[in-house]
């Protein structure tokens, strides 16, 4: 195995693996994806979060919310589905209850906020504004929008265009959409979302999916449609990332499916500026360590110093 | 603290049908192991299949530092896991979750286990009479072959009932049906169990009826199995919209915060 | 396995596996997609083309063409991309050269075409419907528009009418749109074919996806972009079918990633008239005979004698 | 007429650090081999990974109904076949595609591998010398460790000339070069070759260079394996716009029908 063989030989000194995600400096490219880490506490005995290169929280609601009833995840094919269904405390108890602990680890921290109406958005991107303590506000766009009947905010280019904006008016700090992978033209969405003052773009989301117990004959999740995520649905996160890195000059945080550090340097080579992981902490919680040190002997083992050298490589004719 | 481990498996035997016993050697995990907690083993090739499998501590061997499971090949993990062989390692992290908590003095102690779900108490039970607690087990299986932990449990020195569904051993029926027949509610100050959805209900409705308190160990899917994902939610009693998850705040719960509506 | 148990237990007389696909009689629900089971004939020694409810071939186009530059395929977690870019012999030389064996053999064809231009979907059509021996004619939309600059028919519910409708004018056969699954909403295009005349609907193609080689820093496929096909995108398939089935009254041709009859019974349970099987076939040569066995014991062992028992099951409340 | 059957495997034994042979009882298949087909195999759960992997037949026992593998652990698929133990069974589809022609008469002939590219050329050769052919072997590795192929060569018979690219056996250095230092081109009436694509390409030229007529048998990626899905594509020489189907069509090609730009 070609791969492996690179990834393994380590020589020369350690190269510089920090990026600037729009505006945020990160010590290393990988970004705990949000959902999955929860609030960095609870993977405490596993890894540390600070080693991350950022970690993005748990999708934040206005008010607390309960989540969907269960059951809320089930495996797949290389992959599961989930219908969590945006349990948190809220922001407020977001911002009072658990980010004091990631701060005290010196951990660099994307909010992760999702919103019933553009007006819940900007507010609160306005208490983060004004309570501190985080690096960059990631917007979960893919949620429904309950003025507009339910239709994802991330579907429609004009409401990813408000959204950013109402955002981008309440806060200094870095403003990352995260686009919904379900969609028929990621590049126009991803069009709107710069044109409203995106600083970078995090894709993506997981794909809409579903699974039937046959013996039941119900569908396997309380919530009868759950997101889709892990390998299964990697090679459209890097055709989608190819495509919005081809047209839009922002960077991206890219992921989908990475479990190892070749995946993450396939993120990086189709034009990811950061890569983050997701379903793979579940298979390992010592992802994280284990991407940052594979990208690191590549680039070592390819005489190379920085991730600038490799990012896009696919896109060079 | 618990760990990640590549523990050496020593033995994986099967005992039955689709029983099988694996003992590994994880020295750090065995140190911090409690009855009642639980592994979170991977098996099978990197992305498939993908996520770990939630398996109890079925006993734990201090001197030798490893960590024993009992479990049932019930589709692709546990059937992957069945393959293992001594020499191999498996990937293993824990332990995690919350376990039994143990009464600190003397008492009389009731264990009810259906199916696999004797799993947990074995160890429980070693622990028990430890303490010297006075210890009544209760197992029911569908039939004689699958009364696994027959052995463990008499050398651990437990009053040992069992109940098969066929009657191929010990009292015919439900474990409910020996419960009612063969044990003096008046005796037991505590009662743990473990076992199928509806057993459990059944068990925990006895415990009310007779007003004994205890604990249960429950099961529910599992993604990261520390509380990050919220994937294991499952209702709570007390409060209709709040959902507990049983990997980190469970698997184990008192008898009177569970709702046992989802198994009907 | 609960599962596998139902499918071992054998009792009572066979079911009835017979379906009608609008308009077209199946002896059994199980059909080979396009581009997988070629003209029928590759199979041969493996499986008798005529043990299939029906075969899709290749999709043709009004002239011959030689496909995409390789490599044309790539194996991706629990599925494949595929990027063939549509060689065939050209509509003639297919009515010509290939339909003759798949007649002699008495199996059910569905021809699949795809056009550069709504005329070239109608001419052919016309060709079709003048030389007789199939039993339906599947439109791959999933193909870019030359016309409209490239944009898929598939994506744009207007050019989904104009083309169902076109093929309509052409032929008595039935038609059957095969809608792609890179969409934002896929009930608006089955609700566009719907009022075109379709009579049925086939669903999914593959997702568009792409991998790199972390080595070469290239894409892996000559053509960049693939198709995802197999297990990987079985949720997506099975949500867009329960999506379409909830809302729309037309039978549809479900499949996406089926690699048993488990999988198969799934689609069946959301609402699939009939059943295709693509990337399976290349794993197991015998899964359309596997299929067929494993559903009529499903059926026998849960006491049903036709699959009207269960269809659309896990979509009542 | 190709079959898929579950083979018995009686062997699979680890020759040198990465190289493998497998054996395994597949009546049916062995009665239907020709040297240069190949078998599709499947290995790993049902859906990772995926497809088959295609192998060549390295050799066919037809008096104990078995085919022989001898194949290189690169990757997933390759690295779960070799865990594969005697008794277990591997599911397997063939033979398929198109061998070598041999020739009717009495003839001299070079066969020329790379690396496991011997494979299919040790068939070949067994065959060749039942043929009273005169054989000579030529086969470039690494090191001598992956020279796994001369003990059989030896047992056919033919005239083995090995090369090394560490020197360690044999001639040093590539196989090109022993060509030309230790084989007269005037003897050669036939030559096959099978091994790295710039290899393959070099053989090629030395062929073309030398008016020797020949076959080569050539690798690409594959989902079918019987040319339905038209995945394995690859240029032919006579006509860029065509594309042939290496499983189908190939793998075995004429050397005159054979483009190598892809290779460089
Ligand atoms: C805390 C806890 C402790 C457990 N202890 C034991 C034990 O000691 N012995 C034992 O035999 N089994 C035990 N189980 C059940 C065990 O986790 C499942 O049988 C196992 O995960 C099945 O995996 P599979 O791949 O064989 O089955 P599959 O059906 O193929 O699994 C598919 C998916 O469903 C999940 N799943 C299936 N059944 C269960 C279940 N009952 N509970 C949770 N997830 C499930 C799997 O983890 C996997 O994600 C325990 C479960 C939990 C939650
Ligand atoms: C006709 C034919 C005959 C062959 N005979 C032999 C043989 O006798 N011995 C031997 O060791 N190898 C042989 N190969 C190569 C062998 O098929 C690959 O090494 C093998 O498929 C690698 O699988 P993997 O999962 O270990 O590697 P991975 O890299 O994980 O495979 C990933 C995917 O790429 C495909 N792939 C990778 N390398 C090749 C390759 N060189 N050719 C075709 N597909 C590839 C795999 O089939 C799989 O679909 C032959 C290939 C062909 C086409
Ligand atoms: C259990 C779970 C919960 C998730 N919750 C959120 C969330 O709250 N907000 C969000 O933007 N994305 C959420 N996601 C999506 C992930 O952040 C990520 O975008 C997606 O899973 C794809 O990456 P992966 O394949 O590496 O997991 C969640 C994913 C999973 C599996
Ligand atoms: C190699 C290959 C070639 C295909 N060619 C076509 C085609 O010509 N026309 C078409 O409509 N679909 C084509 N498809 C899509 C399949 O018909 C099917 O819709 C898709 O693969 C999903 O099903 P599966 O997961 O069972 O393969 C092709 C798929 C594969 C893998
Ligand atoms: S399994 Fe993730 S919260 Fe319990
Ligand atoms: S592998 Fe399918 S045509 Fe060759």
């Amino acid at each position: 195995m070609k791969k492996e063989a690179m990834l393994q030989s380590d020589q020369g000194s350690s190269p510089n693996l920090s990026v600037n995600l729009g505006g945020i400096n990160l010590i290393n490219p990988v970004v705990a994806a949000s959902g999955t880490f929860g609030y960095g506490s609870e993977y405490r005995d596993f890894i540390n979060p600070a080693e991350l290169g950022a970690v993005a929280v748990k999708g934040t609601t206005l008010e607390p919310r309960a989540g969907n009833a269960p059951p809320r995840i089930y495996e797949t094919a290389s992959g599961m589905l989930n219908s969590i269904g945006l349990e948190n405390p809220g922001i407020d108890g977001f911002l009072k209850n658990y980010l004091p602990y990631l701060n005290s680890q010196g951990v660099t921290v994307l909010a992760n906020i999702a919103g019933n109406t553009i007006e819940e958005y900007a507010e609160m991107a306005a208490r983060i504004q004004a309570h501190g303590g985080i690096a960059g506000i990631e917007l979960n766009i893919s949620c429904p929008n309950v003025k507009k009947g339910g239709l994802q905010f991330g579907t429609d280019p004009d409401m990813v265009y408000q959204v950013v904006a109402a955002v981008k008016a309440q806060t200094s700090l870095p403003v990352i959409p995260k686009l919904s992978p379900n969609v028929t033209d990621i590049v126009m969405i991803a069009r709107a979302a710069q044109a409203a003052g995106a600083d970078a773009l995090s894709m993506i989301n997981t794909l809409m999916g579903m699974a039937v117990d046959i013996n039941s004959r119900k569908p396997v999740l309380g919530n009868i449609f759950g997101g889709l995520s892990g390998p299964a649905i990697k090679p459209v996160a890097l055709r989608m990332i190819y495509q919005v890195h081809q047209e839009i000059d922002l960077p991206i945080l890219g992921g989908g499916g990475v479990i190892n550090a070749e995946d993450a340097l396939e993120f990086i080579m189709v034009g990811a500026t950061a890569v983050s992981i997701g379903t793979g902490i579940f298979v390992n919680p010592n992802l994280a360590r284990d991407v940052v040190q594979g990208i690191s002997r590549y680039l070592q083992a390819n005489g190379l110093d920085n991730l600038e050298q490799i990012r896009g490589a696919a896109l060079q004719k | 603290m618990p760990s990640l481990e590549n523990g050496l498996v020593v033995r994986n035997v099967q005992l039955s049908r689709d029983l099988y016993e694996m003992e590994f050697i994880a020295p750090n995990m065995a140190g911090e192991c409690q009855p009642g907690q639980f592994v979170h083993v991977k098996v099978g090739s990197e992305d498939s299949p993908l996520l770990r499998r939630p398996l109890s501590l079925y006993d734990v061997d201090h001197h030798l530092g490893s960590v024993i499971l009992l479990y049932k090949v019930v589709g692709k993990g546990t059937a992957l896991l069945s393959q293992l062989q001594a020499k191999n390692y498996v990937d293993v992290m824990g332990p995690l979750g919350r376990g039994f908590t143990l009464p600190n003095e003397k008492r009389n102690v009731l264990l009810v286990g259906g199916g696999v779900g004797i799993a947990p108490l074995v160890y429980l039970a070693r622990e028990l009479k430890e303490r010297e607690c006075n210890v009544k087990v209760v197992h029911g299986t569908q039939t004689r072959a699958d009364l696994v932990a027959g052995e463990r449990l008499g050398k651990i020195g437990v009053d040992f009932l069992p109940a098969t569904m066929d009657g191929s051993a010990g009292c015919k029926g439900l474990v409910t049906d020996l419960l009612n027949k063969k044990v003096d509610p008046g005796w037991v100050d505590i009662l743990y169990t473990c076992g199928p959805e509806l057993m459990m209900a059944a068990v925990a409705e006895y415990a009310r009826r007779h007003q004994i308190r205890g604990q249960v160990s429950l099961e529910e899917k599992m993604a990261c199995g520390v509380g990050a994902c919220l994937g294991c939610a499952r209702q709570a009693k007390s409060n209709d919209a709040h959902y507990v998850k049983v990997c980190k705040e469970g698997p184990v719960f008192d008898l009177n915060d569970v709702s046992w509506e989802q198994s009907n």
